[in-house]
């Protein structure tokens, strides 16, 4: 391995970053130096930042999701960067959506609870595609008759929306003490007239 | 193309021109009408059916249409028109999915019981089918909310584009597999078990360097010509190197792999390697 | 489309550039550009020579192949991105390991004496490893019909196992425990000067 020391760090970790196709832990990244050259935890933390002023007014930027660093273009470069594609970026369904929203709020969760809320069957088409995907997987079965399989998002699920873990989805939008509720109701009826 | 008419985000649902949004585009002219004017063309009406993510979304869709908060909810004009809803797609043969059904049912009941006088309602409040269907709704509209937010945040392919540059010509590195001294140790154990040669196979010290001798005399007579025997023993090499020189020399012309020559009667003696004749 | 004329071109080609996925002319730079905005072509010229600068020092470079111009890792950085691709290499089969026993211990030895030894034949392509990775050499043939190349162990396979000299190999002893001899010979190797 011809390695040179000269080399900056810094370059390096932007070569490794710009050609791996994923986000690299700090982790990986060190592996990437050879054992005797091989930089600290800290050192390869301290490039990153070096790394990230170095992309500020430029194209592109150092983004930490899930599983790790990458570089990515910035958000505001982005409508000349999907000028450049001609197919359109795919468009997921209600249905799924909706599916992933409980998977991602509600996790670990089964078909059957996800079919109780949305009050409606959930294809096995759309489960296939969150597997695929890999938005989704099996983290276990519960223990009830069937031994239904309970679904969890994935890091590449958070990676894929830009998040480093799942409390930064938007919040729930809260539902109300369901008495309060069940209170107002029967104030309304007496109130209005049957029909 | 489908339309979302409970999604004000989705573009294509947005209302022409004013009035309530249309239900569904069709051959690009919005579809508003239903199901207040009962006709509707076959074809509408699946697309109808396709629009709503089932009975708690339809129900969602018409409380909306009718400006009621969710804990306001008219249960008499929302049953009317969900009973409409059922009729006509029932009446034009479509399949209904059971939950449409269910959820009819669990309407009139709701319906029947507010016209039962209120002492037996508040016996009843445990099981309140109506309190039951309020929850419902705000738990699928709670997550229905989510699903559109999901939507919105963005995301790769749409929004987040990775940055990728060319690969160089990267070297071939080779990485080979690791062996432990013992996995030969094992192995060459097996293979002799296996030969049953072990006790007769029994290696020992000053074998191996006589060995490893002979390979170096054959390495030196590789490229062809004579060697002088002398050449062999090296003084620095001490007693126990000439000896094992020696040994060596003498299993390489055993095992006929070398030959020794000498031209004169106590002339110097060479050695090369064996050709066939 | 939020095109913002304040965004340099320089980091919009860069952003291209870098999402692309293959050349690109200066005549696809601009019309990633809005018509209403779209830079002369002498101006993406321009904004060319400028990310060429700017990449001076950084892990990649600009590079102006027959297709167009692309952005790529400058290849002083190829053997850090090489060890990203680096696949952990399969383990020995135990048919090499034993080749490679009789080889060491046996040596000179033919293959058909190796294949007399293990009661079955030795593929050609264990015995093209083992040279390959320059821990067997021939060293002469057997003079009896086909001429039987003879193979030995090299001064490689010693380093590699930190051996000196064959004797170092451990006599074998089916008495013993076979990983206490490996760990007496490493502890050997450890307290001998020469390492």
């Amino acid at each position: 391995m011809m390695s040179d020391a000269a080399l900056p760090i810094t370059g390096i970790i932007e070569a490794v970053l710009l050609t791996a196709g994923k986000p690299l832990t700090v982790q990986q990244l060190r592996e990437v130096f050879d054992e005797t050259e091989r930089p600290t935890h800290k050192a390869v933390e301290q490039a990153l930042v070096e790394l990230e002023q170095l992309c500020s007014g430029r194209g592109i930027e150092l983004k930490k999701v899930a599983s790790g660093y990458r570089l990515q273009v910035r958000e505001s470069f982005a409508p000349w960067v999907a000028r450049l594609f001609e197919e359109k970026p795919p468009r997921y369904s209600r249905a799924l959506l909706e599916t992933l929203a409980l998977i991602g709020y509600r996790q670990p969760i089964t078909r059957g609870e996800i079919e109780d809320i949305r009050g409606v069957a959930v294809s096995s088409n759309i489960i296939r595609t969150l597997v695929e995907r890999e938005w989704v997987r099996i983290v276990g079965h519960r223990e009830v008759p069937g031994r239904p399989a309970m679904y969890a998002t994935t890091r590449q699920f958070l990676d894929y929306f830009n998040l480093i873990s799942l409390d930064q989805l938007p919040p729930l939008s809260v539902s109300r003490d369901l008495d309060a509720i069940g209170r107002e109701i029967e104030q309304k009826i007496e109130q209005t007239p049957f029909h | 193309m489908l339309t979302d008419p409970a999604a004000p985000a989705n573009p294509a649902a947005k209302p022409q021109g004013v009035g309530p949004p249309p239900l569904a585009l069709i051959a690009g002219k919005p579809l508003a009408q239903l199901p207040l004017d009962l006709y509707i063309p076959p074809d509408a009406l699946a697309v109808f059916l396709d629009a709503f993510e089932g009975p708690l979304d339809l129900l969602l869709y018409l409380i909306r249409r009718q400006n009621m908060n969710i804990l306001e909810i008219d249960v008499s004009a929302i049953t009317r028109q969900y009973m409409e809803y059922i009729a006509v797609v029932e009446s034009m043969r479509f399949e209904l999915a059971g939950e449409y059904l269910v959820m009819a049912a669990t309407l009139a009941e709701i319906k029947s019981r507010m016209l039962l006088p209120r002492q037996q309602i508040e016996e009843d409040e445990e099981d309140d089918p109506r309190a039951e269907l309020i929850r419902r709704l705000q738990q699928y509209e709670r997550f229905k909310k989510a699903a559109e937010d999901i939507d919105q945040m963005p995301r790769q392919e749409r929004d987040i584009f990775v940055a990728d540059a060319c690969m160089p010509k990267l070297p071939l590195v080779r990485s080979y597999p690791e062996v432990a001294m013992a996995e030969i140790l094992r192995a060459l154990e097996t293979v002799l078990k296996r030969a049953d040669m072990f006790s007769s196979h029994h290696v020992e010290r000053e074998k191996l360097s006589t060995r490893e001798r002979m390979s170096s005399i054959l390495i030196r007579l590789q490229q062809g010509g004579f060697i002088r025997f002398e050449s062999l023993f090296l003084p620095d090499e001490g007693r126990l190197g000439v000896v094992v020189s020696f040994l060596a020399m003498l299993e390489l012309v055993k095992e006929q792999l070398v030959e020794l020559v000498q031209a004169d009667p106590l002339g110097p003696i060479h050695l090369r390697a064996r050709v066939a004749v």
